[in-house]
């Protein structure tokens, strides 16, 4: 599926839930379905910070698309960085680095899904974006 | 006895919804809510008496002068410091910590000296103390923190050397509240002729400071954490120590005469405040010092015990919640875990039911890898706030915890 | 063309009896008076949105971290930065030249090296130079001053070697209100890779600042200068000089990971960033900068050159009255001297006549010395001033002559 | 005559004055009538620092009596000091350690004649004191 037609499916979900308690239920059970990651993988070098949790990020490029894993000690956070990896993983580099995310604000968890720093959720993108892009460049240099 | 109900009148900020819920207000750690008297003093500084000050010969320069002055004066009251020249104004108590640690360091400290701190303090009574070691060699010795969120007395006697130069202690941790016998400490300090700053970010808002009974050689607090605007802070210090230190910044008003040959500084407390001051700031916290004198520091003591207390005895009851902190001298702090929730999952939903929580380290890192946590949770409680309040949160957490488990 | 009468009407301290006459404010250059939407501003924050920012996960905090980062936007935006993280707030000017001072020469002032100033610099941009010069045993040179009251570009010229580490030259000078071109002072540095750091404390509320067309490495400025609240200030600096710049205070806020083995600091712009921020300043700075903005730098600047030329003009009729800084590239300051009244004797009675000028040396000695005068009497005209006032002054002036002749 | 009478005498002579104009005449009179110093003391050790005007002051001891002398290069500040001189000189040091000299608020120029910092009476009143105190002590000492 394209980053598009997730980030619209993700839109609708939340559309079906009318109050911040549904929304962040349904998050918190995204954050729980979320598999971790290996303890192997939760490392210094992993970790993202500017987050008020603890967030680990791994990324593996196959066949010209990168494949993100993320875990969190916190759920909230884990639920939504599940989101962005709903929508990111499995993509190319390319349309990884150029898709501009918009599609939180839709959600309407402003508070948590429009990119503050203290929420941590810009350096999760910065990371992403960051990985996306070491492998375009990589690409490129082929 | 306070009349709550006129006070929180009083602070305009408290009454608002926040996500469709009447806020409550207890991250009174991090900044205080202001009362219509100071933010109407700063209005009323701006749309009538503003002037830079000091060398002015009109009018509003020489008013906004005499303003500013009368502030440093309340401060010197409010804390019963000896002279008003030993009240510096500075933009905040890290500012007034850099100062220190910048200025004394420059004549007092060399290779192989030690400063202690200890493991409570926040980042900003650790790390310009830390950049003042490795700038000159020295070293930073810290006093360790018992199980209950007290400071290991013992450990701070043996850390006494005659290599000490000076102590850096906070008077209340913005972590769990916690109290620290600063008299003891500095008079141990003294006994050994080692002067002692003390961190007050904590302390003069929720208890009664007298530096010179205290006797210590440096005080430090912030005017936001004070019910006064940000921007402004303050730094006491002995007129002693301050005549000895050499300047921080340097520019304007700080100087007397200037030429490429030479420059001469000014005298106590300018020596110390370069560039165009906070005047407005300086007003509003006078105004700040002025209201809460009159409501009564000791009637507001007695106000956060009984919050304390009641929050204590509330919060205890609930299921696999752990408070960090637990000895008996503490001021109007609780911070506290989960065993099976996040922290930062907890506090995003008490935000949602109009509650504002601090959640994280606090800026010290330190003490929570002491406690080997990641984070706590804190309500810190002002005078304004209420048991009514503390059960809201009560309730909260148990939707919260219904949430989660 | 500017509706001063309603731009006048926006500004409330204008509006108020000294000494019985009616206020002509034209001390502009040592601060400026606020109009209402920047006082509201602040006030607003105070009672709706207060809060410590940057690590709260709480509603409030949030949105006061949102409208602080916005803030920088705003300011970014202002003087054409690339980037909003080459915006550091300070609470001034004079912070901003120490900050700069303190941490450049850490890394790349060392014993011989050469600083270039002006002989017209404000003390604020003489003595942190001089301190790290001492500190440092490196040497200040100085750029002379020609009879206009403009630089030598000669002396200039000569002084750059390849010692110089670092030019710091203002923008407008505080006394003269000559502009200098400081695009070819900029030009000329860079030619031998020196950077060059501008103090606009005059400059951004006279002309247009573009610091990417400019080039420049480091401009600063003070809120209180440009129709915001005092404590609040500006750093800005070229990213790839503040990546290289080691941080200059420590604290909360600037930093990463704190551990008593090892620090890690933030991010920029965060890294210059100790303590809570002046949240409140910012916001009003900002709301200030999106005033003047509407209102348009370019009618601005057109209203301040008709005052200049016409004030000017007034001035030069008065006998005995001399103009100091005849050049005819100036903003709109005019500094005057009498040659028969003192100008503390002059300042005074035009005081008592209701009328605002500073007298004195504006913390410029080395300028003073260079003209040979103690002092001298300042009318810094603002974009809310007329020729009405300048009248005024004119005929106060007259006034004060008949009493001392 | 004791201090408190020239006192007494000075805020008398003010209060012939209805508008400050006329009371900034007089000052303006007594500053040209006050006679000046001889260049061999405007020297920078008889310098008052913290005024905007330049301020000399020097001190005699004779008979158990503190005689001043001033000038300034500022008429209002040298009517000013005048004021000054003429209430003080000529009395013991004790006597002038101890006055409070609140008579000047009684002549109504208050944001002159009250001691803020940006006028420098402050600083004038300082040194004198300052002189009068090591006249005290040398007094004791003997
Ligand atoms: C040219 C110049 N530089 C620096 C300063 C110092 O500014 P601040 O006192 O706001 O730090 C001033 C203000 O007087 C100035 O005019
Ligand atoms: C104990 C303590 N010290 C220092 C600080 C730093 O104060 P500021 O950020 O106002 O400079 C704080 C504020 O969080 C504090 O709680």
């Amino acid at each position: 599926m394209s980053i598009e037609s997730s980030a619209a499916e993700i839109v609708e979900e939340f559309e079906m839930f009318d109050t911040w308690l549904d929304k962040y239920n349904y998050i918190i059970e995204l954050g729980q379905e979320l598999e971790g990651l290996d303890s192997q993988f939760k490392e210094q070098k992993y970790l993202i910070s500017g987050c008020q949790s603890q967030v680990w990020l791994t990324a593996e490029f196959n066949d010209g698309k990168v494949y993100f894993k993320a875990d969190s000690d916190a759920i909230i956070t884990k639920g939504i960085v599940y989101l962005l990896i709903r929508v990111l993983s499995g993509n190319t580099p390319t349309a990884i680095v150029d898709y501009d995310l918009s599609f939180l604000e839709k959600i309407g968890l402003k508070e948590h899904l429009s990119p503050t720093r203290s929420n941590g959720l810009n350096s999760m993108i910065k990371q992403i974006k960051l990985y996306a892009l070491v492998y375009q460049t990589k690409e490129k240099q082929r | 006895m306070l009349d709550i109900k006129k006070i929180r009148s009083e602070f305009p900020a408290l009454h608002q919804m926040v996500h469709d819920s009447p806020l409550v207000y207890f991250d009174n750690g991090a900044t205080t809510q202001k009362p219509d008297v100071v933010i109407e003093r700063v209005q009323h500084y701006y749309e009538n008496e503003n002037s830079n000050i000091h060398r002015g010969v009109h009018y509003l320069s020489q008013e906004a002068t005499s303003r500013h002055e009368e502030a440093r004066v309340i401060i010197q009251k409010f804390i019963n410091a000896a002279d008003s020249k030993e009240i510096i104004f500075t933009k905040g108590t890290t500012e007034s910590i850099n100062l220190v640690a910048s200025s004394f360091s420059k004549k007092f400290i060399s290779e192989g000296d030690e400063i202690i701190v200890t493991e409570m303090e926040h980042h900003a009574n650790i790390v310009p103390w830390q950049q003042v070691c490795e700038e000159k060699g020295a070293h930073l010795k810290v006093v360790a923190v018992l199980e209950d969120g007290s400071l290991d007395m013992e450990s701070y006697k043996m850390l006494l050397s005659d290599r000490t130069k000076i102590i850096a202690v906070t008077h209340i941790s913005n972590v769990t509240g916690v109290i620290n016998p600063i008299k003891e400490i500095i008079e141990l300090a003294h006994g050994q002729n080692i002067p002692v700053l003390i961190d007050g970010a904590q302390g003069v808002s929720h208890t009664k400071v007298d530096v010179q009974e205290l006797d210590c050689d440096f005080y430090v607090f912030s005017g936001h954490k004070l019910f006064a605007p940000m921007g402004i802070g303050v730094l006491y210090g002995k007129e002693s120590w301050l005549e000895k230190l050499p300047p921080y910044q340097t520019g304007g008003e700080m100087i007397k005469n200037v030429s490429f040959e030479r420059t001469t500084f000014n005298e106590l407390p300018f020596k110390f405040e370069a560039g165009t001051p906070n005047v407005g700031g300086a007003l509003g916290l006078a105004a700040a010092i002025e209201y809460i004198t009159a409501i009564g520091i000791e009637d507001i003591e007695a106000h956060e015990k009984e919050l304390l207390d009641y929050g204590t005895q509330q919060l205890s009851k609930i299921e696999n919640l752990r408070i960090i902190g637990t000895s008996d001298n503490k001021a109007s702090v609780i911070s506290f875990i989960f065993e099976d929730i996040h922290h930062y999952d907890a506090g995003t939903i008490l935000d949602q039911l109009g509650i504002a929580v601090r959640t994280g380290n606090h800026c010290a890192q330190p003490l929570m890898k002491r406690f080997g946590l990641s984070g706590t949770i804190r309500a810190a409680f002002a005078f304004y706030n209420t048991k009514e309040e503390i059960d809201k949160l009560v309730s909260s957490i148990n939707r919260v915890r219904k949430m989660f488990i």
